[in-house]
């Protein structure tokens, strides 16, 4: 039976000056699974992330958490920040504190936890980010790669079941992101539910296990990639580019028709053995 | 006699190093060390109950609003940055605009004193600038004096409705005047000649207003410049 | 401006318990402060200079870059110290009169001037081994536990981290500003700087919604409590402490 | 005859805390062409385009523009400032005036033209970058690639003959990084010599005339864009992504060998073609 960690119905979030950030939005993510939310610049991906995780309380419409309702009292406000976690775009508005332990060290902190357990979490969060050796380094002194790490290592120090990662790929280079995204694999094998914000389809394709496209704060479509990615009309409508793959294998089964009954590539590899059938 | 030596030697090395040092004026930073330890002591003692009450007012409203924490830290910081910004005198010469007089109008004098504090201390041990034992009479200057003048001129000026432009403008200034004023007093204080310590005030508040008096008025203008772009926002 | 800062974390002395630091750098200043002997100004001098560039590591020509700073405010406040206004003085070795005023050099100015000129040298040096070997962070955390109000430490780690992050947008702007030939003349260089301060404020407080959003998705309610590192206190480190200040003590008593 | 418009001979820049930007870099940029300068993050991109355009001064080396050897005096930073227009990478970071009409007449105040003057030229370069309707709103109301096309207007209203855009697609969502990018091609046809810094190598392949690789500081190739991105060695020293143009490109021929005589695609088409010959 699939389980969903995160339902919403009719998800509603209106912002104090009036403006309409989420309509109506359902959305089950499934748990354990690799999500992308794809979107244009102001399709309410980030508000969305802040109504889940109990930083903003929904105007309207419901929220279940691991099949709970969420009424979005003291308790399950709790419940949802120690559960999932959020990793913003700008690393440099995430991190206020001067050294990388005390940075990562402020999440389990909040928790209550014992200090000898925060420091446990401490460690293990920098070791697993590949900046141990970074421990004692002031965060300015750190490159724009390193700090996207240390924003990543204060959310995995509080250990949550889902991390939410808004455009974790906006401001590296391309080395780095691409590790960022093997990671993001490494810690879904773990179990961790993963869900990605992005601009970038060709990084998506590939990556994601489930799609979905928001416009002007609603799901317009939802679905696996290799569906998403070849509907024209959603493309078009949610102002996304088409994966590079998906056009190569586009081309190729417009050329030589016989091969549409193969699978859609997910793989540079599966792509260019299509190629060459 | 011992003295002699002494002078010849501190005098060849003043002139060697002046030609050589960076031609930056400070602000009315007194340098570490140069306080006689009374005066040093009796300056923090003036400031901590100041300082007292601004911790007690931050702490009220950070109760009421937990954002004003990450406000009031940027302000901070950017009391900081604005302070290692070289602005253009009207002399000519470069120095740094303190941004007191913008703080004060904004969150106040009492909350305005504990930014200084910190920037005073960060500008000791980042910036080589000022000092650990003359923090007290730094602190008693730049972020008590200055800001109660800038907020005390500030309302008054637009109780009687005075505009806008000229009551930053004269808070601003008169801020800075005041901190200059309060830092020579507290050097005549400690250093009296022998016809008394006001004639001493007097002596300092000669030699510094060469610099001092272009600065304030520098500091007055951007801060109108700064304060009419802030309220088109 | 940030070579300082930057020291302070590469440098050799940087695992020494910051406390230990405090200590030394605080005490020398202390003696440096209370003692009219040159001969303890110049012990202290010395000591430090030895301390920054031999044992920390601090290039030598760094070192004397950071000593020529104070100097501006130096010379003009031991100028005042040492000029005397008078009416009545006999005593002076150089001076001249202003209608029934004398301004002149006494000997009594010269030699407070040649103390103040010293004690504040010395302290300056005791004030740059601090600065030089002990990183911000570690400061903050002798600050807690010098039992400083904790608002006041939460504020400083804050203004302390964003100092950098500010910094680097004021220097993206003003060199914006320089390729639209916004430094090209005095009047040109009040606009653009006006506009740089009154912009990089809006964006400090934008910042400020930023973080405080990020940190309530992490269970800021309130208090920003972090982890404390261990440090651990040397001993050895502790005797030679008390032994050069015991030293200076006994120096200043002669 | 080909005219170059920029040309570096050994150019070095030191930093004055001695760190090493550029190490003798000779470059020479032809006018009116479209060239693209690519490396990793830290390779002296934008440090060499800050020597260029005259806001730092060279520590070694010679720089000509149109032939004229700089000696970056006052009169010739001027002149750099007022010919080579800079776009930077974060539009956010750069912008500083409360709206957009103050913001685009900064530079053209700054020339010292007359009023009428500034403000025709304003409107000019908003409507060329497709903004005029956005000259009374304030900056901060902007999306992310509004706020781009803002920047960008900011040079053009100074009409400088060369325009530098550093990592101009970084920050923007894909459909306005290809209106940019197409954008380029105009204000290039309209006699603008363009540089563009980059790190996406598959929006770069099929734009660029000519392309300059950088590493540490110095140019460790040059080319046209279909030697260079098969130059695998370069590539990898220089930390580059292949563009999946040339990845697909490679496999056809590597499966049959024969086209290999054929033109290396530098269009979609050109490939699709190809792969299906």
């Amino acid at each position: 039976m699939t389980e969903y960690i995160i339902e919403t119905k009719d998800l509603e979030f209106v912002y104090p000056d009036g403006t309409y950030a989420l309509r109506k939005l359902t959305i089950s993510i499934q748990k354990g699974k690799k999500i992308a939310i794809v979107g244009a610049n102001g399709a309410g991906k980030t508000t969305l992330f802040l109504n889940l995780n109990g930083v903003y309380k929904p105007t309207g419409g419901k929220v279940y958490f691991e099949g709970k309702e969420m009424i979005y009292n003291k308790k399950d406000i709790l419940a949802l920040k120690r559960n999932i976690g959020i990793v913003f775009q700008d690393a440099n508005a995430q991190l206020f504190s001067a050294s990388v332990f005390q940075e990562v060290s402020f999440g389990p902190m909040n928790l209550g936890l014992p200090k000898e357990e925060v420091r446990k979490r401490v460690e293990d969060a920098l070791a697993k980010t590949g900046i141990a050796h970074l421990k004692k380094k002031p965060i300015h002194f750190l490159s724009g790669g390193q700090k996207k790490r240390v924003s990543i290592a204060d959310i995995l120090a509080m250990d949550p079941k889902v991390i939410f990662l808004d455009e974790p790929t906006a401001f590296v280079d391309p080395k780095t992101s691409s590790e960022l995204m093997a990671f993001f694999d490494v810690l879904n094998k773990e179990g961790k539910t993963i869900v990605l914000s992005t601009h970038d389809m060709d990084k998506v394709y590939p990556w994601a296990d489930y799609v979905f496209v928001m416009k002007e704060g609603a799901v317009i479509a939802e679905g696996i990639p290799q569906d998403i990615f070849r509907d024209d009309e959603v493309l078009k409508r949610a102002d996304l580019e088409k994966p590079w793959m998906i056009a190569a294998y586009e081309e190729i089964i417009k050329r030589k028709p016989y091969l549409s009954k193969e699978e859609v590539p997910k793989t540079k590899e599966a792509l260019f053995q299509l190629m060459t059938k | 006699m011992k003295g002699k030596r002494y002078i010849f030697y501190t005098a060849a090395f003043t002139f060697f190093a002046v030609l050589i040092s960076q031609k930056e004026v400070y602000a009315m930073h007194i340098m570490e060390g140069f306080l006689p330890p009374l005066w040093a002591a009796i300056w923090f003692a003036l400031s901590i109950p100041v300082l007292f009450l601004g911790v007690r007012r931050i702490q009220k409203l950070t109760a009421d609003h937990p954002n004003m924490k990450m406000i009031l830290g940027l302000c901070g910081a950017f009391a900081f940055v604005l302070s290692s910004l070289k602005l253009p005198s009207v002399t000519g010469s470069c120095s740094h605009p303190t941004g007191v007089g913008l703080g004060a109008i904004l969150f106040g004098p009492a909350v305005t004193s504990i930014l200084g504090v910190i920037v005073l201390l960060f500008q000791a041990v980042l910036l080589a600038h000022g000092g650990i034992s003359t923090l007290g009479a730094n602190v008693f200057s730049m972020g008590i004096a200055g800001p109660f003048a800038s907020y005390i001129i500030f309302r008054g000026l637009k109780k009687i409705g005075a505009s806008k432009g000229v009551s930053v403008f004269l808070a601003a200034a008169f801020g800075d005047l005041i901190t200059y004023i309060v830092t020579s007093v507290q050097l005549g204080l400690a250093f009296p000649t022998e016809s008394g310590a006001l004639a001493a005030v007097a002596k300092f508040l000669g030699i510094f207003a060469v610099t001092q008096i272009p600065l304030a008025i520098s500091e007055g203008l951007l801060t109108v410049v700064i304060y009419n772009i802030l309220t088109v926002y | 401006m940030i070579s300082m800062d930057q020291y302070a974390y590469i440098n050799r002395l940087k695992s020494v318990h910051p406390m230990e630091k405090c200590l030394l750098s605080g005490g020398m200043l202390l003696i440096c402060l209370w003692n009219t002997s040159p001969l303890v100004h110049f012990g202290a001098i010395a000591l430090m200079t030895f301390l920054v560039i031999a044992v920390a590591g601090i290039p030598g020509k760094t070192y004397v870059q950071y000593l020529l700073l104070p100097l501006v405010f130096l010379i003009t406040g031991v100028g005042g110290v040492a000029l005397t206004i008078t009416k009545n003085s006999t005593l002076f070795l150089y001076g001249f009169a202003m209608g029934h005023w004398k301004i002149g050099i006494s000997q009594q100015g010269l030699d407070q001037a040649v103390l103040v000129f010293l004690r504040a040298y010395a302290s300056v040096t005791c004030l740059y081994f601090l600065a030089f070997t002990t990183p911000m962070t570690d400061m903050m955390w002798v600050l807690r536990k010098l039992r400083m109000p904790t608002v006041l430490v939460e504020l400083a780690m804050m203004i302390y981290r964003f100092i950098f992050v500010l910094m680097e947008t004021a220097s993206m702007i003003y060199i914006s500003q320089d390729c639209r030939l916004g430094y090209s003349s005095i009047k040109r260089s009040y606009t653009s700087l006006g506009q740089l301060a009154s912009n990089l404020f809006v964006k400090a407080f934008c910042r400020a919604q930023e973080l405080f959003t990020a940190l309530t998705a992490r269970g800021y309610t309130g208090r920003l409590d972090v982890l404390e590192e261990n440090y651990y206190l040397s001993m050895k480190n502790m005797a030679l402490i008390v032994l050069a200040q015991g030293i200076f003590m006994i120096l200043a008593l002669q």
